[in-house]
């Protein structure tokens, strides 16, 4: 409820995409992050492949 | 050719989120989606409800 | 016996040099010139601005790693390029002024066979009024963060900015970039979403007003036209992405920003559709535009032809097509392949030192002239694959001789990885991670978004912050050369 | 035994009409006034326009159940309201017209007790030149908004269809067709699915669809959009509209007026001034609504319709109705008991009740042109309206003038609304959402005016399933079969 706060602030910020709670929990989740860790690792490493 | 970035090329659809394979495949999976009829589901009950307790007795004038 | 002249030692340079080195081995000679006795991480600069790591931690000093590695280090500034020689020698040389090693204000010309141009970029405050000091360094009215004493400065100024918050005053904090050609909008959209991080575990988010502003047409253009990317499935538009992310965080924007002015306190701007405006702060972090660094170019004769070699801004001509055409004509084939100049076939260019050949987002100009555009950010990542390309097509050249196959590593068939730090702490900090592919847009490859949404994605976590503080690590260990660092990818 | 008169029978009027005669059984009269001889699933006749049902199967006789029901049906107009009577009789009552049962033309007067207003809306075609004549269709544009017009709609849409298979580029405009217009969820869905249509006839590269709408945005639909929750993000409505009109290559025209209709081509206005004309072969543009035109007259004969009614037709009831600027408008200000302030007796329900002011915020022309969506008073809103009515006159009959009245506020009255973006047990997709409250309330809730946990939206084939679920639904309760009360509104 705090976050969504904003959109009543600022009229440009209407267009967003505001993470709720759980979103926002994900985030910081460290079981959850440690497995995007190793996601966003590898699709890091193709991009770096295909770039050389 | 990619669907999604097909659509990009017009500067009206700049600010879309275009589903990309895997999301326009949820759509339509029929797992998923009878999952999503029962949370959808249970969301309009929470709603029938709250117009339920909603509905007061004024007295009238 | 060969000599490699490499002309600065940031991430394109001290990438060309230490490879060059490595496969050349001591039948050859690699000499780097840079005014700075010190190697910087740039990416982690703005976490010294925050006051979240000290200047030692990003920096390490230049000459015992380049000994070790038997390079021939000059601390010293490049004057001028004679790619001709001058009468009676007919082998091409640079001068050079040292700033350092007992051989202060002393010249020298350091005569090549190859020359790299890896200068990076003059940080030209001087292009705004009140945005320097007038000598290129930075003044009192801004602070920035591009180089690591700028950061720590401005972690002073804004530990104070803090603290007058936590007395209850109520504080403006203006980030962004400090006049319409801007590139880099990555490092200020870093220090903003770092500073916002920073205030709200001070607990004086609530009395910080923090604000955008920028030249960019829209929110997430980062001088690359902005990106379509996969997010959750979704192929959005980076528009979308950062506008959420300043929404969440309560961080309003000014977009289409050329700053044209700045006072004490106070920032004026006109924007895209010719209004003019004026912002009140009491900490702005303002990035300069950048130029060429300077360099003078003569013939065998002593003319200039400085215009011949650099392009107005100061950048180098290279293999690119710098033929002036409309915006929609451009294409990805414009851009340069191997970075050799068009005119001297042992000069090239690497890093932001090559003059690209347009900018990647739509040009704009306000209705009264003033083009107000980002130009392509040319750092990171693609400056450490052109300079270790250019690095392989000199070696090639030495040892092969002039029939040798360039190396090539256009923009326009290079991905990048890119993590955009959101706030810094091992279980609370966040950064936004993506990966683009191509840099510079292809649309006849992939008409519509320009780019292969395959490839191109972005995702905000803690995860992109721990991969951001191991690349930190990583790149110190890679640029001091330790044990496995030719492993470590660009 | 008192009577009570129920003028409409949509989805608000048969609601209240079915709940009053179970409630009050045979101890009490329940008349329905309504000039059709059939009910109509309304949300179920976008699929009639693209020719996936057939008008029998969301239409049903009227007249059987509610001989079986013992309502007393009159299928006739109604035409004025005396709700002070005569002079010689000051029992109130209302006249009627005939328009069916074998009495058409025949007037009639009918006396109350207890009366509810549900007429509906009338569909005034003839606000924009072109559209049509009054509450008539004209010959260039087609509607979805009764079963008959639904089903022209198909017989159109089809030619164009067959058109663009023998290689002819089609040009189709869906929309609103005046800057005041309402109901843009049916508009909405009948462009997903023509596109979705389009698809399935394998010409969709020779069909180009363009949206024009009087909202500011796609996905206000005349509540001033919403902010919901999707995918663990909240997120404006308009991302989603937008987003799904960009999927499927739909071009948009907001903030516009169209402001007359030709063969083929329309002229709009929009709400910056600039003014613009689109071609078309086919074009659905929903008519703005106004009040059926129901008169009122004191116990002189003098009429008092501007007493009872707003200009626009609709019956004013228990909201505040002083004009008050845009920032200043309140949840509070939107009706709560739908009684009208001047006769006790008489309600209004559904689309019938005048809304206190929009949702949206409203916006002119520089040339004065009003462009502002009107809310949307469809569905589940008439028909929790018509319930808490029908309860409320229950209770008035049965206890008398100290009854406690029942409340159905919009301000404190969540939705769902499932919009089809195209049929099809597999290849079919809607999106689902759930809002509360329908009307923004941003004292309760400061940031976005709703509660974020309460409204959702998602698209997916589920969605489609669940909007097939509740045509069968809402048929088998409006036909009064075995469980009908079990099924709420």
């Amino acid at each position: 409820m705090s976050v969504e706060e904003n959109f009543a602030k600022n009229s440009e910020f209407n267009l967003s995409m505001v993470p709720s709670k759980f979103a926002s929990f994900m985030r910081t989740c460290v079981i959850w992050q440690f497995i995007r860790f190793v996601a966003i690792n590898l699709k890091m490493i193709i991009v770096v492949r295909k770039s050389h | 050719m990619i669907k999604e970035e097909r659509n990009f090329a017009d500067p009206q659809f700049e600010t879309a989120m275009i589903p990309g394979r895997f999301q326009r495949t949820m759509r339509h999976c029929i797992v998923w989606q009878l999952i999503r009829m029962v949370f959808f589901s249970v969301r309009s009950i929470g709603i029938i409800m709250v117009n339920l307790k909603n509905e007061k007795e004024l007295p009238s004038t | 016996m060969a000599r490699l002249v490499v002309l600065g030692a940031g991430v394109a340079g001290h990438t060309t040099a230490t490879f060059a080195k490595k496969w050349l081995g001591n039948g050859h000679e690699v000499v780097v010139v840079t005014p700075n006795s010190l190697w910087n991480w740039i990416p982690s600069n703005i976490w010294v601005g925050v006051g979240g790591m000290s200047k030692e931690d990003v920096v390490f000093p230049l000459a015992p790693v380049y000994q070790k590695a038997g390079i021939d280090f000059r601390q010293a500034k490049a004057v001028s390029i004679h790619p001709e020689g001058k009468d009676g020698s007919d082998t091409p040389y640079v001068t050079v002024e040292y700033t350092g090693q007992n051989k202060e204000g002393q010249t020298e010309e350091i005569t090549y066979d190859y020359l790299v141009n890896a200068t990076g970029p003059k940080l030209n405050f001087d292009a705004t009024p009140g945005l320097g000091n007038g000598e290129g360094g930075i003044g009192s009215n801004t602070v920035s963060v591009c180089t690591a004493d700028h950061a720590v400065h401005a972690s002073q100024e804004l530990k104070q900015v803090f603290e007058k918050a936590k007395r209850g005053e109520r504080q403006k904090i203006l980030v962004g970039t400090g006049h319409g050609m801007c590139t880099c909008q990555g490092a200020a959209f870093e220090y903003i979403h770092n500073i916002h991080h920073e205030a709200e575990k001070a607990g004086v988010r609530d009395n910080v007003d923090i604000k955008w502003i920028s030249n960019e047409a829209f929110l997430g253009d980062f001088g690359m036209g902005g990106m379509h990317m996969k997010v959750n499935g979704y192929v959005v538009s980076s528009r979308i992405f950062a506008e959420s992310l300043y929404t969440e965080r309560n961080i309003p924007w000014i977009i289409g920003a050329h700053v044209n002015k700045i006072e004490e306190g106070k920032a004026h701007y006109e924007l895209l559709d010719g209004s003019t405006g004026e912002e009140e702060f009491d900490f702005a972090m303002l990035i300069p535009p950048f130029a060429g660094a300077g360099m003078k170019a003569y013939d065998k004769a002593g003319e200039d032809i400085t215009s011949k070699i650099f392009n107005p801004g100061g950048f180098m001509f290279v293999d690119g097509d710098y033929a002036p055409k409309p915006y929609d004509e451009w294409k990805a084939a414009d851009w340069p392949r191997t970075y050799q100049n068009r005119d001297y076939k042992n000069i090239f260019a690497a890093g932001i030192a090559f003059a690209p050949p347009h900018i990647i987002s739509k040009p704009a100009k306000s209705p009264n002239g003033t083009p107000i555009n980002p130009t392509p950010p040319r750092t990171g990542m693609p400056s450490g694959i052109i300079g270790k390309a250019v690095a392989h097509s000199i070696v090639d050249l030495i040892k092969n001789g002039s029939s040798a196959h360039l190396h090539e590593a256009s923009m326009a068939e290079m991905g990048a990885a890119c993590v955009a730090s959101a706030g810094k702490g091992l279980t609370g900090g966040q950064a936004a991670a993506m990966t683009i592919y191509p840099v510079v847009p292809d649309f006849d490859k992939y008409p519509g978004t320009g780019r292969d949404t395959e490839y191109t994605f972005g995702e905000i976590g803690l995860a992109g912050h721990w991969i951001k503080h191991i690349l930190h690590h990583l790149f110190i260990w890679k640029a001091k050369l330790k044990p496995g660092w030719t492993l470590i990818p660009e | 035994m008192a009577r009570l008169v129920i003028l409409g029978a949509g989805i608000a009027g048969h609601t209240a009409a079915t709940f009053a005669k179970k409630w009050l059984a045979d101890a009490h009269e329940v008349v329905v006034i309504s000039p059709n001889s059939l009910w109509n699933w309304i949300p179920s006749n976008i699929w009639v326009g693209v020719g996936k049902m057939d008008k029998k199967r969301v239409t049903f006789p009227l007249a059987p159940v509610y001989a079986k029901a013992g309502i007393d049906f009159r299928q006739a107009k109604a035409l004025a309201i005396y709700p002070e009577g005569k002079e010689s009789d000051k029992h109130p009552f209302v006249t009627i017209e005939y328009t069916g049962q074998g009495r058409e033309g025949q007037t009639e007067a009918l006396s109350y007790d207890y009366l509810i207003n549900a007429t509906g809306p009338k569909l005034n075609f003839g606000a924009t030149p072109g559209l049509g004549t009054g509450s008539h269709i004209g010959p260039h544009t087609v509607s979805v908004c009764t079963a008959d017009h639904a089903a022209e709609a198909h017989e159109r849409l089809r030619a164009i269809l067959d058109k663009a298979r023998q290689g002819h580029r089609q040009k189709i405009v869906v929309g609103t067709g005046h800057g005041t217009c309402t109901c843009h969820g049916a508009a909405f869905e009948y462009a997903l699915n023509v596109e979705h249509a389009a698809r399935q006839a394998g010409v969709r590269d020779r069909v180009d669809i363009q949206w024009i709408s009087n909202e500011p945005y796609p996905g206000d639909f005349g509540m001033d959009g919403m902010q919901l929750g999707i995918m663990g993000y909240v997120t404006s409505v308009r991302i989603m509209a937008e987003s799904l009109f960009s999927e499927r290559g739909i071009h948009w025209i907001n903030s516009a007026h169209v402001s007359k209709v030709d063969a083929g081509r329309l002229e709009y206005e929009q709400v910056d001034g600039t003014t613009g004309e689109e071609a078309f072969d086919f074009a659905m543009l929903i008519p703005p609504f106004s009040g059926v035109g129901l008169k009122a007259y004191d116990r002189q004969g003098t009429e008092i319709t501007d007493t009872m009614f707003l200009p626009n037709g609709f019956m004013r009831v228990d909201a505040d109705y002083t004009p008050k600027p845009y920032a200043e408008w309140k949840a509070s200000d939107w009706p709560v008991t739908y009684r009208n302030p001047d006769y006790p007796n008489v309600f209004a329900a559904g689309i019938a009740f005048a809304p206190p002011h929009p949702i949206s915020k409203p916006r002119t022309s520089p040339r004065g042109t009003p462009i502002t969506p009107m809310p949307p008073r469809t569905g589940m809103p008439s028909g929790t309206i018509g319930k808490a009515v029908a309860h409320s006159i229950v209770n008035l009959i049965r206890e008398g003038d100290r009854a406690k009245l029942h409340t159905a506020s919009m301000a404190e009255m969540g939705a769902i609304c499932v919009a089809s973006a195209g049929t099809g047990f597999q290849s079919g997709q809607a999106v689902s959402f759930t809002m509360y409250p329908l009307v923004k309330d941003f004292e309760t809730y400061p940031g976005t005016g709703r509660d974020t946990k309460r409204t959702y939206g998602e698209i997916g084939l589920s969605g489609h399933w669940i909007k097939y679920i509740l045509h069968h639904l809402f048929l088998w309760k409006a036909k009064l079969k075995p469980g009908w009360t079990l099924i709420p509104e």
